[in-house]
């Protein structure tokens, strides 16, 4: 039509590049303390707002504030800081080892050690995770052996994964950790079929699943959220917004228009949306949704607010995509340093100890490195056998990869 | 023995299983209180009540998640996919997280989901009503593809497949539902109670899953056949006077491989058939193996009677559709060879 | 936990079933006139209430009330009657030629066909639809020839798509009117692509898709709304809850936790829900969207509330599934019942008129099937030249189709 | 004549493209600010603005309805899927959609998209930073399938698919970007600079869509490859001392089909060589049509070389990859009959 404007396509582009400053001045923080807990039955409908808030407790001094302080006594906090920084050197040695040559690939969660240590701990034992790559804090949190780990991270002879997967794509039942995914998003609607399960079974577990602020996109966030919505399963759906996509900032799947957590309102789900750097605040949250869910009211959908403070992963340059020295400037701050000083201000926690603490799981890693290492590294082995390749396809080895097996052997001798 | 058709049968299946397995769960579009569009599930969830039996959100993507998630519990869930041409929404699910579980976890998780889908064409169902997608599946390791031809297979192979512990793709020829369809449109439809196959147990019992049948022995050529093809192939035996072994295979994936390679090392001859598309369909990979197997033995070259390369047209149903004449044409060439 | 309660699963279940009464008295239905027009300009966020509201201008005396009365005069509404009639008789022909065995399937509007017509009238002639197979209203109202439609219900010899699609896939880019698709929701997400492409081209062109109630569920509604929100697609996304998704009621789809409107408001897409059966508040709803559009303000997601009177297509019986007379006792009552009365009490209409219209269109129903089949049915012919079956797979026609098609006249010989 | 790289090569097809014709567009995941995680599209946002060279959402299947859409209006999208293991998501959009839109409008409306992914394995990425899913696309009729193995012919093969008029699956061997991978793992890399087929002009030109390249002249058996196995076997001819035609197909469908029967007619051998699994893996589809058209010239079986059927295991890359040890023991096998 001759009367209307020539139509513009609009592509969104984050507030800042590498060669500019980084600001985060943009961002509506609200104070800590001032975002209402409403009771676990509350509709979706009624809570509508809470999408579009920020839960926090800890307030800049540390100090717990307002309705969602949870009841974490002291050794459960200094617990969840130990499991926060047992991830952080972690993964601080296996990205070294990675650079080294000893595994091909790694990622860290660098920034985001509280969204899993703080959820795993909002939740019971026995109760199911589908998480994606960045929540090794959850096996850490539930006391999984990092040497377990770091195994899986070198494909190594006592890799339980039987060197087939990509480093960091753990699986522990044991731990309630599901097989990680490639893929991303696919686990998330899993979740829900797992809930439901233990709903038709009249278990009392429940099961929580994770994505990224990227992966939102995918159709898998979709379902969670239609048929945890249609069937009432207990789940707790979790978006960790850590504002990048590799590198792409989270305008790109949509952040700049609505909140993540936003995305539940349409679908009958209440959202909660959480400080994801606030150890307290995310650890009430969850245990918020984690009591709906097991007393038979649904699920809920958290956005657990943080940033990335390191790469995508060790093939990856930051710097190529956002401006430097935009992790120091994230106004949310760092998890460990808030919670440790939180404990400091409750007068349970000192500098002295929290060195020593440091020291203490720094020890853990190298020892747990040294002895991972003697069992073998990708690079150097030893590997599980290599006829392991042709298990586990099928329950039993179907005639096809019995011959391929034999010619493996045959034209090894070649 | 009762008589069953095919619809009948796979019905009696889930019967059977959901009455002695309390971790079988049956869902999909319309299967609940509908019984499904086919009606293959028909009466189950008055029977089993709708936390068994119940219906989906239009998301064959979400379908397929729900059932790893439940097998990953520990149930065995059965979910419908309404018509197989609406499985590509769940084929991440399928082919990314179902078939890879077990083994990329160590086994330590596992999927023992069954997938069933009516495939195939012969009801005007155009386009998207008609494909036969089995060899997406076929070519992705860690799937178990079945097709059976007749309601005493459906019945017993849908038991093994309930029963196996990793994921099974079972297509359903829906032509098939109702009669053993030979390819003749135009004449009378026959029911399956004409079919020595349509007597089924009630109760329980299985089709081993990758062992192959021989729905007609003979000598001068062997065709390899499943779903509606067998029947196809059987008319066009008869209407040839060829003295065809007509093997169904039942199992596509895991193929069995001895049976295909010991017939035609015996008839030195070897005719393909299925409904899909030609090109990269699973009579493809056939052939490769049977010339692998048989290549010393093998008097004429293979021949793959097939859909053609094209979408399923409406129109021209009988005109797509590799019936008794395209089959019989093929196993002619074969024998001039 | 043992101190928790057994989880259960929840299964949806519509309030009623056969052998029980129809019952709609727990709708919630604003009384017409009364929810407010915001500007075009309004974000998604401050307009989100509308989402959970219900647009009407009819009351049930047919008079037009309140703010969202379009600005549309008689003449106009009679040719919307006139090609809501015509779609109605259309279908009832031609669902009765498939009874008669003509053709192998067909799919009716009955009760819907304010949407499509209503529509189609508030966008431009050069504006480009996405439709599903329940918009032949569509079509319809842009003058597009019943006799073309015909043919392709028939695969006859004039059918332009050459026989191979289902019945009532039509497609006509004369009429910008995208080919349907057989599987559900691809066009929704399509119609984002094509409307960023207007944008890109600096066009003034718009689009709009159209998907069902049971489909949202699947992941191209997922895409379309991220797509649309992200790179402010002009596009008119509409979602026609007709209650019902062949056996399935809406709540299967997730209608009882949200409306489907609401689904806009994660995204940041502003959302409007009408009364499907209303053709002026459904024109007023999809011009202020096409305008918001228009203007280079991005995307609407419409709801529009209605009911499938009919059954889902040639192939179902609803009786199986849904109460005997619910049709009847839909409390929006019936499209053309209500216009017509409108156009009466403003003056316009009288029975004698619209007596003389129904047998006007029922006319050129009857002629065009005369003609249509004269030029084939499905059941007798004369159909497309069965060669053009290996036509158009690509442009031009690869070896391996030229063989097939030889070799299926070889065949044919034998 | 510049010499380049594979990455370098397919970036210039697209700047070619994007500098001839307003109506290219680029877009996928970090495709656009970041030139995506292979930087095969670096420099071209900041070229050519990012209304033509975008970002989008992690949605594959969005990815390319967007591109069907684009398509439907005039376009000529470009979609960039990460890698090959990530395009199930959009398995619908491209096989029920764009490579249906033609043929079900009555050429009304067509699709010419072309969707871009890296597949492969070689570079350690585990089991879904590695696939080969090219057979899940030669089955589907109307889509165009494409795997380069050098910079001249990506470079023209790119720019042949981005003006064709109907939707092309274009894969990139990602383990040849940097260099000619022969499957030795263990020897030095060697860059693209010494191979003859990086020298590729800076300006637009055009590799046939449809037409196989002999790699090697040979006599004594003939070998189908494609992408980086084409290498792969150069290196075990080399390294067997057997006079092999190395023919690289290029394009997979539609296949030269008479290049390739022209050659084994000659040869009376063939070795098919792919990276995918085996089981309905392309190679299956190459070795039916073989034999189909060379039957009585065949003097040993038909002898395929593929990955094996299980996902592709992280710790064992170089003994799932099928590499010159295991195709010379393939040509060894063929010629010994
Ligand atoms: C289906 C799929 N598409 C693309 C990728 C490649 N990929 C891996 S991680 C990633 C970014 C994910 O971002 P986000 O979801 O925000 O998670 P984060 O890495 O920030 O934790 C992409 C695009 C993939 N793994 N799977
Ligand atoms: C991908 C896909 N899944 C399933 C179907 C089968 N099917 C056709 S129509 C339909 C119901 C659709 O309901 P809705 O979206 O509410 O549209 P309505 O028929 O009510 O207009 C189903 C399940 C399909 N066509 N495509
Ligand atoms: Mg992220
Ligand atoms: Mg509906």
């Amino acid at each position: 039509m001759a009367d209307h404007p020539a139509l513009q396509l609009h592509i969104p582009e984050p507030k800042h590049r590498p060669g500019e400053a980084a600001d985060f001045s943009h961002l509506r923080l609200p104070r800590a303390g001032s975002v209402e807990r409403p009771p676990i039955t509350t509709s979706a409908y009624d809570m509508r707002e809470l999408a579009y808030q920020l839960i926090r407790v800890l307030d800049d001094d540390g100090r717990a504030v307002g309705p969602w302080i949870p009841a974490l006594d002291a050794a459960t906090l200094r617990r969840g800081l130990r499991a926060m920084l047992l991830t952080r050197a972690y993964d601080e040695r296996m990205q070294r080892m990675q650079r080294q040559g000893k595994t091909s690939f790694y990622m860290k969660c660098t920034g985001e050690e509280a969204v899993a240590v703080a959820q795993a701990f909002a939740f019971d034992r026995s109760d199911m995770f589908f998480p994606t790559y960045r929540q090794q804090g959850l096996l850490i949190a539930r006391d999984w052996p990092i040497l377990d780990m770091m195994c899986q991270v070198y494909s190594n002879s006592a890799d339980r994964l039987k060197g087939r997967q990509l480093p960091v794509m753990y699986s522990s039942r044991e731990a309630g950790f599901f097989s990680i995914s490639g893929n991303l998003g696919t686990q998330i609607s899993q979740a829900v079929g797992w809930a439901m399960a233990s709903a038709y079974k009249g278990d009392t577990r429940i099961a929580s699943g994770w994505i990224g602020d990227g992966a939102t996109a995918e159709p898998d966030f979709h379902y969670a959220l239609t048929l945890a919505s249609v069937y009432h399963a207990p789940v707790v759906l979790n978006v960790v917004n850590n504002q990048w996509a590799i590198s792409c900032y989270q305008g790109i799947a949509g952040g700049d228009e609505s909140t993540f957590a936003s995305r539940g309102i349409g679908y009958g789900i209440p959202a909660l949306r959480v400080d994801g750097n606030d150890f307290l605040a995310v650890h009430a949250v969850t245990r918020w949704a984690a009591e709906r869910a097991r007393s038979n009211l649904g699920s809920t959908l958290i956005e657990l607010f943080t940033y990335r403070a390191g790469a995508h992963s060790s093939s990856d340059d930051p710097s190529r995509y956002r401006p430097e020295g935009e992790s120091e400037k994230w106004p949310l701050g760092d998890p460990v340093t808030r919670l440790k000083q939180h404990l400091i201000v409750l007068g349970k926690w000192s500098e002295a100890q929290h060195g020593e603490l440091l020291a203490a799981v720094e020890a853990e890693v190298r020892e747990a490195g040294r002895r991972a290492e003697e069992l073998g590294t990708l690079n150097h082995g030893p590997l599980p056998d290599v006829h392991t390749m042709f298990e586990d396809v099928l329950k039993e080895v179907p005639w096809n990869l019995a011959r391929q097996r034999r010619q493996l052997d045959e034209e090894r001798g070649t | 023995m009762p008589t069953m058709n095919m619809v009948q049968a796979l019905n009696s299946a889930m019967d059977v299983m959901l009455a002695r397995e309390p971790d079988v769960l049956l869902f999909g579009e319309d299967v609940g209180y509908f019984g499904g569009v086919f009606r293959v599930t028909d009466g189950l969830q008055k029977k089993y009540g709708h936390q068994r039996v119940f219906d989906t959100p239009i998301a064959e993507g979400g379908i397929v998640a729900l059932a790893v998630g439940m097998g990953a519990y520990g149930l065995r869930p059965v979910a419908e996919i309404q018509f197989a041409d609406y499985i590509y929404p769940a084929y991440d699910q399928l082919v990314s997280e179902a078939a890879r579980i077990r083994y990329r976890s160590g086994a330590e998780w596992w999927c023992p989901i069954t997938v069933r889908a009516p495939c195939g064409g012969g009801i005007f169902g155009g386009q998207t009503h008609s494909q036969s997608p089995e060899a997406l599946f076929t070519h992705v390791c860690g799937l178990t593809t079945i097709m059976p031809s007749n309601p005493y297979d459906a019945k017993g192979l849908l038991i093994s497949a309930i029963e196996d512990d990793d994921p099974v793709i079972f297509f359903e020829p829906k032509r098939l539902y109702n009669g053993p369809f030979d390819g003749h449109p135009d004449r009378p439809a026959t029911p399956w109670a004409k079919h020595p196959l349509s007597e089924v147990p009630e109760g329980h019992y299985r089709v081993p899953i990758g062992k192959a049948a021989i729905a007609r022995p003979g000598n001068a050529v062997t065709v390899l056949a499943y779903g509606t093809m067998v029947h196809v192939a059987l008319a066009a035996v008869a209407e040839t006077g060829i003295d065809a072994e007509v093997i169904d295979l039942r199992t596509l994936v895991p193929v069995d491989i001895e049976a295909i390679a010991m017939s035609v090392n015996r008839t030195g001859r070897c005719v393909i058939v299925h409904e899909a598309t030609r090109t990269s369909g699973y009579g493809a990979e056939l052939s490769a193996m049977v010339q692998e197997e048989c290549f010393y033995k093998l008097e004429a070259p293979i021949e793959r009677v097939t859909g053609w390369d094209t979408p399923y047209p409406h129109a021209f149903e009988w005109q797509y559709f590799p019936g008794p004449g395209r089959v019989g044409a093929g196993l002619r060439r074969v024998m001039a060879e």
